[in-house]
């Protein structure tokens, strides 16, 4: 299994949980991201993600060596999904194993966190009243220039 | 010739994904400019990351003959 | 699905996942506990999980009950294997799901510390070079009495 | 009749996982008092949570007929 990937196929969490299982690990640590009905009073219908896709598979390295320098002794995969997705569909997947149980958590959390900020991803909302591509019109929002830390 | 990729909004905004122009050590405020005087792209353009030959770079590096550059939306994945 | 479960059966991710999953569910947490081969010098042979059974998922049940009120808006599903567990089993999963992503992962994490502070569940070791219930000889931990809190 | 189970180490201890007495009214601290002198339960006993009834109970409270009274090692789930 290639432990990071960019796929339009349905995620598949024991694969991820599998590729991480090992003799050294006492701790896996999943999360899944799924596509949440509403946000505030907005309903969602489907969501779109687009990606750069190469660039994204090699950001999910990225976040994998940044993980296992920060905790050593993980083992961690990465699966993001595009195209459309419907409610409680899964978007991403990341497990983490590692020998004890707060490194797990921490490395985890960390994951999702750098996903959000240095992987080529895109998400169009489709709402019962129009889409949105998320992330590039919240003016409260201000993005500093330059490579993103 | 020089690459450049568009995605999500940037695409929808320009009405292609990809366009190709003939240069060579161009910078990336020319075709920040090309790309708001031809394409129509707006002002998502200046919350844009960039990519070069799929890494991320600061907008003051100089584009050479064979490379692609990547304007990347604030990304919204996960 | 009971979603409270001691059980010598090997445990089912996937059904605990999708017992939380959910529309309103934007992000999925789950902390598998698994039998790792070595602690500190200390090579594993396999493991032997005991209950007390019924008050042990009585005790789950009131994590999920604690859960929830902490973090209005969740699910959480946690199941426990007692018996003969070899290396790499699956000793506990737990899966919480939430409207965003930081609940899931605070929500797990207490569900976890909980358990190893109140659900009557032992686990005795069987090395190399011999046996150990653990957490009653360590005598760096003291125990105060009374119910633990 | 009060039943009495113990777990763990206090079962390899005491030989049985289950005792049960004729009795009423009784403290746990007199309970403590027979599973150390006719049941050969050592000092692990004071480092037990106590249990009636598969609640966990503070040490002063009064164990009645019918009672299911359990000593419980500090735990290691998980």
């Amino acid at each position: 299994m290639n432990p990071f990937a960019i796929t339009t196929l349905p995620l598949n969490v024991e694969a991820l949980i599998s590729y991480v299982s090992s003799p050294q690990a006492g701790a896996i640590n999943t999360f899944i991201g799924t596509v949440r009905e509403l946000t505030g009073e907005k309903k969602t219908i489907y969501l779109k993600y687009e990606a750069y896709v190469p660039m994204a598979e090699k950001q999910l390295k990225k976040i994998g060596t940044e993980v296992q320098e920060k905790w050593p002794g993980t083992r961690i995969a990465i699966h993001h999904r595009i195209g459309s997705l419907a409610i409680s569909d899964i978007a991403v997947v990341i497990a983490v194993s590692t020998p004890h149980r707060a490194a797990s958590f921490e490395a985890c959390r960390y994951a999702i966190e750098r996903i959000k900020e240095i992987v080529p991803i895109w998400k169009k909302e489709h709402w019962e009243d129009g889409t949105f591509w998320v992330g590039n019109q919240q003016e409260t929002i201000s993005y500093e220039k330059g490579e993103p830390k | 010739m020089i690459s450049i990729l568009l995605f999500a909004q940037l695409q929808e905004e320009a009405g292609c994904s990809e366009v190709e122009i003939e240069a060579d050590a161009v910078s990336i405020a020319d075709i920040k400019t090309l790309l708001q005087t031809k394409y129509g792209i707006g002002s998502l353009l200046e919350s844009c990351f960039v990519a070069v030959n799929e890494e991320y770079v600061e907008d003051t590096v100089v584009v050479k003959n064979g490379d692609t550059v990547a304007f990347l939306p604030p990304v919204s994945g996960g």
